[in-house]
């Protein structure tokens, strides 16, 4: 037996931290209630890192019963934490960027009324997302998946005052019970069959029994429904509806829940769960069906956004759907892999994006920034980090997962060339939108608001992007409006880290040395050996896939530099040479706007009004507020029973009464 | 055969207890329909006699209708009768309401129809001499306890009732 | 001799009388006398089976019946006068202030 | 017929009944020597006090097992549990009463006295084995139930409400007596454990059948499930908010543990069919006009619909993993539904003034306490985990699938997930609108603070820690299906009308 890690400490620490803010945070003052938070979370951090250097001496997986829970005749769950190199890399990730979020938020929120309340918050939300990593049984998981929601919620509908912010987070909500009823379904459906939810003994009775081939069985069922729970939670079709409200929320929560940790949730259940997957095959179909749909419808929608953070909502999306590609083809540690680095840089992009907004005070539409890297530097280079690494540019974290992800899609024996196809060309739609948003927000001229006379370049990095600030709060509406100016350096420290990291973070895996780690995680136990049937056909083909995704991601960032960053002079030239001569460059204009007509703005369009307006407003908001609106009309006639006349109550016992007996006697009879 | 448990008087005394209980129905006046209920109870009293339950019979006379329908009366006396009276006895849905009775009513005696063969006749009657004597041996008997109890539910029917009837608490 | 399940249909007759009693009165004291036929049915079906099987528990059980439609008269009545006082009515449809 | 004394162990096993009815006799000859204040003071606390007793006295009950007065009770761990569990509902809504009876001005020794005599009622309901002794119960319960409806001597409202109360419930009652009559018919006895003997032996008469389903209604319109649950929006708004608090609960986990006595110990012919559509049309019906509530105390009338529709989804499980679930649904319902009328009873003030949706707008800033507590509650309702109503809808729903219920599983979650709907309006309402007027939330007495921190602390138990509860209602589920096995003498035929 290997000692005991006190892995308990973990999870239970930003508890700790929110129970003392949430109750006494009122009363101490700020640098008190930051102090707790980031002592917490960091604490947990360290912990984690502590935990990483032990593994040596470990023999993974490595289990700790903190008591036995519930044993309730033949079926049992226990308290107990379950360490294995894919929960200890999501540990890493979890823990560690949510501590540098935390300290992002200490600057972000310093003058937010509810300092202290969004603090304890976002301890609360460290505590059931590390329980969730942690877990040692599906039902200690769901507990944490549940309590993730559950924070989100709270976070997403922080400026509570705000209509549209308590609407999203109920939306939040509801979108996301739908997906826990897949994912608690599934767990019946497992309790019934197997007697437990400990993943030791399920994962004992599961590893024996063969792929079911033919498409429908226990299995098959069991793996549709969890995929039902990991779309509700990591935001695929159709249950993904959700995540771009949830922008609402303040920018470090956007960054901490809807881009690194809590939406990947799904992903690490996926691959959590391989070992069921993998006997069904034709759930890992739907898983990869669903992911590289998303990738790509997410990706288009993106191109028409022009709000900064909802372009990195959908960004999010889309990037999920890769890693839910990459574990639908059974490459999970490569999914894991792009799960890992898309924290670092989505992270990056969505602190970097916050910064921005607070540099120019709150505004988000990115037709009204421009110039801003002259500045605000630091938060420039940082996001070109980000930009570079998302877009996939050598040598960049993104590079390397997002090129393991479309080669395992296109070499696994569950992959296709379809699957890479599509990763393809949204790698090139991705590159195109963030380039766009990169060169919209940093480059040409400013088009915000004027500098006005009584600005003051204080350092107020309060809730700008709250439209209807929280009337408690200090007056913070109207100070921002001026000059963009950098924020404070407990801001820009996080960013800078995450930027080493979303350089240097796909290094890992150079010589499958990430695959290696995660390898006994991922042993399949199945005879047919997905590492085998990749390895034969190699070579050559890889650098060959390889340079096709990289010139994607040039081609991307050319094109968005000849529409956004060229173009804009473009109303000038013309002009220029009204009277003059018909020069190859006005040549060149020509085929720009034929270029334009035939496939920038078709697509623009199809994006803006197929995509979005069509089906992601009208088709999947129209049909869940058709949904609602039916639920209150059926609702209200329902209450009309209710019609406050004793008789009429009499009657519907009387008429019961009626019904019951004439079905006993019928079925007695029979 | 115990001469008393004649058809005769059963159809009799059925047939009045029925029209008792349509007149509790149709009468608009309050009054008329306890005196129908009163006229009931009689007659069911009268096929406990027949059923070797004297006993039962005894109570059903003195408690049902000499104290609960006392009661009743009493208290349409204390209310404004004459306003009660003037209202229309039936409400608007009284044909759903019949239906609703009648299928019932129909369920009912259709399954006694039908089980008809489930009961086969049994000659030994109950000895009716010592009806009175069994049932209070089985009162402090077996059914101590509930008998007990009971007296709890009276209580609590006293307490309740003078709570409710008070003018102000 | 009168076969029991001559008795039974009566009991169920009475039972019914009193539903549709219930459900038609507008009168709340007739209400509750219906209420009154009905227990009437069901104790008449209890003396009927405990005839049938020769067990005075069946008797007993009447005994007990009664004991507590006593006490339900006594309840209700009050109940009733209480509903009186602060609506003068004894129309039941116009007892409906709580409703949807 | 065996005529002796009853023994002192027969009392030991209504030890509870006897001490709760002697506190209550002791807070009626009291009654009249105090004033008004002192009725509230000294009664509630000996009513308490009373409460207290009665759960010790449970649990002291536990150690002596067995049948008493002549097969007329049984004490066994199905029994003990509900005993414990409704006294300490019935202490919890005396604490909360403290409080609530002095804003509202009313005097309070007939009220405590009913509770106690209410919950001589309930208990004795868990324990019986007799028909005969369980209608009794039943009625006691009901009829105090039925005048403490009619508390609020001043309102319309709640005469109004006491009236619908006992009028259908006389109605409901009826059908349920006359199933027992027909029962008696068909089986020649009115005890549980005869007649299951006599159903195993003899085969199904048809008459059981109707009999079965005429119980069915009496009871079922006792835990309000559809389509008997016409009474529950009506009587739970006129009636004083802690009395719902009783009713909701304490009346509810009786009448659950009747009719878990009634279908599992007799193994009643039929049922299954009956309580799929029960439990399926309670939840939907019970969410679905929940929807557009804006009284508060309706809106909970109607979400106690819904979940007497999820714990009926236990009832067609198998009886196992059934009985236990329903057990354990019933106590953390219990606890929740407790918490969340105290709240409302408090912040209602005098004459129920504040019981809509819009009076609680901006209650998260004039009482973060009070919108905290309540706040769990509402999650636990919904099923959020970590909260005892979690494990609940769990249990029940695992119990159903394990059954293979699968639509009845699918409806019920989908039902849950409408229901999640209603109760975020509250929050939404008490945390993300502005305070609307100059409501004066009071401070939380120390009374009402207990009551509050006890449903939390049970609630969270509930969700932290399930494994004990769930484990002793598991044991006492199989005790609950063992004495009529264990009784029936080796019969030549095999056990019928299970459909």
């Amino acid at each position: 037996m290997t000692p005991s890690l006190h892995l308990w400490l973990i999870p239970i620490l930003p508890l700790v931290g929110a129970a003392i803010n949430g109750l006494m945070g009122r009363r101490c003052s700020r640098h008190a209630v930051s102090g707790v938070a980031v002592a917490f979370s960091g604490a947990a951090f360290a912990m984690a890192l502590w935990v990483a250097s032990q593994i040596s001496s470990l023999s993974l997986p490595h289990l700790e019963l903190l008591s036995p829970w519930i044993r309730a005749g033949n079926f049992q769950a226990d308290f107990a934490f379950f360490l294995d190199q894919l929960s200890l890399l999501m540990l890493l990730v979890v823990s560690g960027v949510g501590f540098l979020i935390h300290l992002y938020s200490i600057g972000y929120m310093w003058d937010d009324a509810g300092f202290s309340r969004f603090m304890s918050y976002l301890n609360l939300f460290m505590f059931f997302m590390l329980t969730l990593v942690l877990a040692g049984n599906y039902l200690l998981m769901f507990i944490g998946w549940e309590g993730v929601g559950l924070s989100s919620y709270l976070l997403i509908g922080f400026w509570f005052t705000k209509d549209s912010a308590a609407s999203a987070g109920k939306k939040a909500f509801i979108v996301n019970r739908i997906g826990d009823f897949g994912f608690l379904i599934a767990l019946f459906l497992l309790i019934k069959h197997f007697n437990t939810l400990n993943f030791a003994q399920l994962f004992e009775q599961i590893r024996p029994l063969q792929p079911e081939v033919a498409g429908a069985g226990l299995l098959t069922a069991i793996g549709l429904l969890l995929m039902v729970g990991a779309a509700g939670k990591s935001a695929q079709i159709p249950l993904y509806v959700w995540l771009p409200d949830a922008m609402e929320g303040p920018t470090p929560v956007s960054a901490l829940i809807h881009a690194a940790t809590m939406v990947t949730a799904g992903v690490y259940m996926v691959a959590r769960s391989h070992l069921i997957f993998d006997r069904a095959p034709s759930a890992l179909t739907v898983v990869a069906i669903i992911g590289t749909l998303t990738a790509l419808f997410a990706a288009t929608i993106g191109i028409a956004q022009t709000d900064i953070k909802k372009v990195l909502a959908y960004s999010t999306i889309s990037q999920l759907g890769y890693m839910f590609m990459a574990c639908g083809v059974a490459a999970y540690s490569a999914g894991v892999f792009h799960l890992m680095t898309h924290a670092f840089f989505k992270g990056l992009l969505f602190l970097a994006a916050g910064s921005v907004i607070h540099a120019v005070g709150g505004e988000q539409d990115m037709r009204r920034m421009g110039g801003l890297r002259k500045y605000i530097p630091w938060t420039f280079w940082t996001m070109t980090v980000a930009t570079f690494a998302i877009a996939g540019f050598p040598p960049l974290a993104g590079f390397f997962s997002k090129d393991e992800i479309l080669w395992k899609a296109y070499s696994s024996p569950h992959g296709s060339w379809v699957f890479w196809l599509i990763g393809v060309v949204t790698a090139f739609i991705t590159s195109f939108y963030m380039f766009r948003l990169w060169f919209l927000t940093f480059f040409g001229e400013y088009r915000g608001a004027q500098p006005s006379s009584k600005a003051k370049l204080a350092t107020e990095p309060a809730a700008h992007d709250s439209h209807a600030p929280d009337p408690h709060a200090h007056d913070n509406h109207g100070h921002g409006h001026g000059t963009p100016h950098e924020s404070p350096m407990i801001m820009v420290l996080p960013l800078a880290i995450l930027a080493v990291l979303s350089f240097v973070g796909g290094w890992v895996a150079i010589g499958g040395r990430f695959e290696r780690f995660l390898a006994p995680v991922f042993d399949s136990g199945l005879t047919a050996s997905v590492a085998e049937s990749a390895a034969e056909t190699g070579g050559s083909t890889e650098t060959l896939l390889m340079g096709i995704s990289i010139a994607a991601a040039v081609s991307g960032l050319f094109l968005a530099w000849f529409l956004y960053h060229r173009q804009p002079a473009l109303p000038a030239r013309i002009a220029a040479s009204l009277g003059g001569v018909y020069t190859a460059v006005y040549n060149k204009y020509y085929v720009d706007d034929l270029y334009n007509t035939v496939f920038v703005k078709p697509l623009l369009k199809g994006s803006t009004t197929v995509l979005w307006h069509g089906v992601d407003q009208a088709a999947i908001d129209g049909t869940v507020n058709v949904a609602a609106d039916s639920a209150r009309h059926v609702s209200d006639s329902v209450r009309h029973m209710q019609s406050g006349n004793l008789r009429s109550y009499a009657g519907w016992v009387a008429a019961g009464a009626a019904a019951v007996i004439a079905y006993i006697i019928w079925a007695g009879v029979r | 055969m115990n001469p008393v448990a004649t058809p005769f008087f059963f159809y009799l005394l059925s047939t009045l207890a029925i029209l008792g209980g349509v007149m509790v129905i149709v009468r608009r006046n309050a009054v008329h329909s306890a005196i129908a209920l009163i006229v009931t109870l009689l007659s069911v009293a009268g096929l406990y006699l027949m059923l070797y339950a004297p006993f039962v019979a005894g109570v059903q006379i003195i408690v049902y209708a000499g104290g609960i329908m006392v009661l009743f009366l009493f208290v349409i006396m204390l209310v404004n009768i004459d306003r009660s009276m003037k209202e229309r006895a039936f409400n608007k849905q009284w044909w759903i309401a019949i239906a609703a009775a009648v299928a019932l009513g129909a369920l009912f005696v259709s399954v006694f129809v039908k089980s008809k063969g489930l009961f086969p006749e049994r000659g030994l009657p109950l000895a009716e001499e010592s009806n009175t004597q069994q049932i209070g041996l089985y009162l402090y008997g077996n059914y101590m306890f509930a008998f007990e109890i009971a007296s709890l539910l009276l209580l609590v029917a006293i307490i309740g009732a003078v709570v409710m009837a008070k003018k102000r608490i | 001799m009168v076969p029991l399940s001559y008795y039974l249909m009566l009991s169920g007759i009475l039972f019914a009388c009193g539903i549709l009693g219930f459900l038609l009165k507008r009168n709340i004291i007739t209400i509750f006398m219906s209420i009154e036929l009905m227990l009437n049915g069901v104790n008449l079906s209890f003396v009927a089976f405990a005839a049938h099987w020769h067990a005075l528990s069946g008797q007993v059980f009447v005994f007990f019946v009664m004991v507590v439609a006593a006490a339900e008269a006594a309840v209700g009545l009050a109940i009733i006068i209480a509903v009186y006082r602060t609506r003068e009515t004894l129309n039941v449809d116009q007892v409906n202030l709580l409703k949807l | 017929m065996t005529q002796t004394i009853p023994q002192v162990a027969d009392y030991i096993r209504i030890l509870p009944e006897l001490v709760l009815a002697f506190f209550g006799l002791v807070v009626m000859v009291l009654d009249p020597l105090l004033d008004d204040e002192g009725s509230r003071k000294t009664l509630g606390g000996i009513a308490l006090l009373g409460a207290l007793c009665g759960l010790g006295a449970s649990l002291w009950m536990a150690q002596s097992p067995g049948l008493a007065f002549w097969n007329m009770v049984r004490v066994d761990s199905f029994s003990v549990f509900f005993h414990v569990l409704i006294t300490a509902i019935v202490a919890v809504v005396i604490l909360t009463s403290y409080e609530y009876m002095a804003v509202q001005r009313i005097r309070a020794g007939e009220y405590y006295g009913l509770i106690l005599f209410g919950a001589v009622g309930m208990t004795l309901m868990s324990s019986a084995v007799e028909l005969v002794l369980i209608f009794i119960a039943l009625e006691i319960s009901s009829i105090s139930s039925y005048v403490l409806a009619g508390f609020r001597r001043r309102e319309a409202s709640s005469s109004e409400s006491s009236l619908k109360y006992f009028l259908l419930g006389s109605f409901a009652t009826a059908f349920f007596l006359y199933g027992v009559a027909l029962m008696f018919g068909a089986t020649g006895s009115t005890n549980i454990t005869a007649i299951s003997q006599a159903l195993q032996a003899k085969g199904v008469p048809r008459l059981a059948y109707v009999a079965v389903a005429l119980m069915f209604v009496g009871l079922g319109f006792k835990v309000a499930s559809a389509p008997f649950h016409v009474w529950t929006p009506d009587v739970y708004e006129g009636a004083p908010a802690p009395i719902v608090a009783l009713m909701s609960t304490g009346s509810k986990a009786a009448a659950f543990a009747v009719l878990l006595r009634v279908m599992f110990e007799i193994n009643t012919p039929g049922r299954f069919w009956l309580i799929w559509v029960s439990a399926a049309l309670s939840m939907t019906l019970g969410n679905l006009s929940a929807l557009v509530q804006d009284n508060v105390k309706r809106l909970l009338a109607y979400s106690s619909i819904a979940h007497a529709g999820y714990l009926l989804v236990a009832f067609a499980a198998q009886p196992g993993p059934g009985i236990s679930a329903a057990m354990f649904y019933t106590a953390s319902y219990a606890a929740m539904n407790v918490g969340a009328f105290a709240v409302v009873s408090h912040f209602a003030g005098a004459e129920e003034r504040y019981v809509t949706l819009a009076d609680y707008a901006g209650l998260g800033r004039r009482s973060p306490l009070l919108a905290a507590t309540l706040t769990i509650f509402l999650l636990s309702l919904i099923g959020i985990p970590i909260t005892g109503g979690f494990f609940a809808k769990f249990y029940v729903f695992s119990a159903a699938l394990k059954s293979g219920l699968v639509w009845l599983t699918l409806i019920g979650l989908l039902n849950s997930a409408i229901g999640a709907y209603y109760y975020l309006r509250i929050i939404v309402m008490m945390y993300m609108r502005e305070p609307k007027g100059e409501i004066t939330v009071r401070r939380i007495p120390a009374s009402l603070g207990v009551a509050l921190a006890l449903s939390v602390l049970a609630t969270l138990y509930l969700g932290v820690l399930p494994g004990r509860v769930l484990d002793f209602a598991l044991r006492s589920a199989t005790q609950l299906m063992q004495p009529h096995r264990a009784a029936i003498t080796p019969a030549p035929t095999p056990p019928v009308g299970t459909m």
